[in-house]
């Protein structure tokens, strides 16, 4: 009864084979946080399962193990930031027309203010309309607040402090991406200089020299606390 | 912008109608930088190396066709057209020694720098708009189970709350020699058994204080605790059914009265 | 739906198109039947699994099939009424509690009775309720026992033998102490004011009724929490 004869899609039908009949605790560790993410609709992070599993258990490797188990099944375990959540793959979605959230259209001031958050994180309203070369109107960043896409970041060490903006974990969860790094055309971007902020000639050399650095390390931090914002960022330094 | 006129006559006329073209729909445009990557793209070179003499010309002629044509120009697109004009001239006269700030080359490469930006902006923003989605194209849990929240009590003290508190009984008893007498104390079981003897001839309701034993008032321990015993016995006797205990109001005196059998 | 990056499933473009006409493999009926029961959220019937999955697609069979593939998992594919969901392992369910650890400050009378034990021990109840003035619920002990900062000592050498109370290494440990005997004197008390400067009982009684009110509210307490119904005064003194 444990083998599922029927089953000839690409992965192995192995490890459950293997988990019936002895349970290690890796497995049961295995089976406990599947049960933690089915149950839950948001990621949950590791800490958070660590600190509902039993003492001792290692989130990190049960996530790791269940997420090679579910390759190739009907519903995948995916990273989202520091969290880990279950998804249905994204092939099966014609299946779903019952669970689909219409969702508000977005103007096309929304969808640009929203890739330039993500792609130059942490960015002020100025340079969002440096880029567009527009204003940006309260409505959009209203929005995209609202959405729960996009968050305050902490404030810029230039003239005046201004707020930032950066992305969000639900803007992770939403497109599918483990983080920051790995929006599409990212490094293209880098490479050719796209990302980088540079004044217009002319103007006083900004505080920021270090502001592409910056967004790189940001990136590769998770957008978590909106608290830290006066922890010292390369951008003060300068 | 009065030297457009000897500038129009270069252009094809393909541009023209180009220009045409965008001023029926200036309102679709997002401002004028948008407007200049439109107008780049019909030179149709990489961004990298498009002319940016070329660009301000058909900025600037797209701007007296709008005044031609009476159509009002947001002030967005009149500083970049004053801006164009002053990178134009830049561009086309030799450079002034005299002069300071950056030089047209500088400005032009930034207006390219800034297109190509922008143009990059709108790939990527079309590129993560055509990812699969979050309720779209994948989806997360339709039964969610609540993580019921079970609540455990621990219960601290510190060092300070330790010493405060045996500091104050010591502050009660400080002026008293630590002895350990019962002698003025008086348990329920007395007041209980006193109060069995007194309750049958308690008909009417009767203050409880007239049934503190004898010897109360002695000291602080005695009045206390036969004041306890009392009232406790009283609970006592009324839980068995003995008697009825009253009391008016708060602080009001507490009254007995012998409880009086059914069929009475 | 153009980027689903691991999706190894057997076709890429447009299962719509090709699961139309003729009936999809059982693996991949199996996939959809596990995404449609993640993600539904009601149970699915076997019809409403049919209507779904693509034309020739048997329900019936793939749910079994999963039914038996999530055997003995962290979740499982269970039958309600004639509808099927995913569900928590019956076993698993202790995860799905979080618990909250609230931490209280312990209740006056019990951290004097601690104090008494600490520096009286060993000690028996009766001496407690001397020192304190008034007698001691039981449920002051327990939650001193119970947090394990106090245990018996020997039985007193008295008549009745009663127990005493002495404090634990855990006590010790909780209050940094290395011994008791490190607990300040009464000296030290007052020096640190610890010790207030009241009048002597008995010279002041009108204010002091005030002053003490804690150990009257003790006395008068109504007898109705069991604590102190069993409490039936100080009977077991020595």
């Amino acid at each position: 009864m444990t083998e599922t004869p029927n089953n000839d899609a690409a992965n192995d039908d192995g490890p459950i084979r293997d988990t019936l009949f002895e349970a290690p605790p890796e497995a049961e560790q295995e089976r406990m946080v599947e049960a933690i993410l089915f149950a839950s609709a948001e990621p949950v992070t590791v800490a958070d399962l660590n600190a509902r599993m039993p003492h001792g258990a290692d989130g990190a490797a049960a996530v790791q193990a269940l997420r090679r188990r579910y390759e190739g099944r009907g519903v995948n375990v995916v990273r989202i930031g520091d969290a880990w959540a279950i998804r249905t793959a994204p092939d099966l979605g014609f299946l779903m027309q019952k669970e689909t959230v219409e969702t508000r259209k977005l103007s096309r001031a929304a969808i640009e203010t929203l890739a330039i958050i993500a792609y130059h994180q942490p960015v002020t309203r100025a340079e969002i309309e440096e880029i567009r070369g527009v204003s940006v109107s309260r409505g959009t960043v209203d929005q995209l607040l609202e959405l729960e896409w996009i968050r305050f970041g902490r404030r810029k060490m230039t003239p005046g402090r201004p707020v930032t903006f950066v992305v969000t974990e639900q803007f992770l969860d939403h497109f599918g991406l483990e983080a920051t790094r790995d929006l599409p055309g990212l490094k293209e971007l880098r490479a050719a200089g796209l990302l980088d902020n540079r004044p217009p000639p002319g103007t006083a050399p900004e505080t920021e020299e270090g502001a592409d650095d910056d967004s790189q390390s940001d990136m590769f931090r998770p957008p978590l606390d909106p608290e830290v914002e006066d922890e010292s960022g390369p951008e003060d330094g300068a | 912008m009065a030297d457009d006129d000897f500038e129009e006559d270069k252009l094809s006329v393909a541009d023209r109608l180009a220009a045409e073209a965008l001023i029926v729909d200036v309102e679709g445009y997002e401002g004028p930088l948008d407007l200049l990557l439109t107008m780049a793209r019909t030179q149709k070179v990489d961004l990298m190396k498009v002319s940016v003499l070329e660009l301000a010309k058909q900025y600037l002629t797209f701007v007296e066709k709008a005044r031609a044509l009476r159509i009002e120009l947001a002030a967005d697109y009149l500083v970049m057209a004053a801006w164009l004009a002053f990178l134009k001239s830049r561009l086309l006269l030799p450079p002034d020694p005299e002069e300071e700030g950056p030089s047209g080359e500088e400005l032009a490469a930034h207006l390219a720098f800034q297109l190509e930006r922008l143009a990059a902006m709108r790939d990527v923003a079309a590129r993560l708009m055509a990812r699969d989605q979050l309720g779209r194209d994948f989806f997360k849990r339709g039964i969610t189970e609540d993580v019921t929240r079970v609540r455990k009590v621990t219960y601290t003290a510190t060092l300070l709350d330790l010493m405060q508190g045996y500091a104050r009984i010591r502050t009660k008893d400080e002026f008293r020699p630590f002895v350990m007498d019962r002698e003025h104390i008086h348990t329920m079981e007395q007041s209980l058994e006193r109060m069995r003897k007194l309750i049958g001839f308690a008909g009417k309701w009767t203050d409880i204080a007239t049934y503190l034993p004898e010897g109360w008032t002695v000291d602080r321990m005695a009045r206390r605790s036969a004041h306890a015993a009392t009232f406790a016995a009283a609970l006592q006797l009324a839980k068995e059914g003995l008697v009825e205990v009253r009391q008016s109001e708060t602080y009001a005196p507490i009254e007995l009265r012998r409880k009086d059998r059914p069929q009475e």
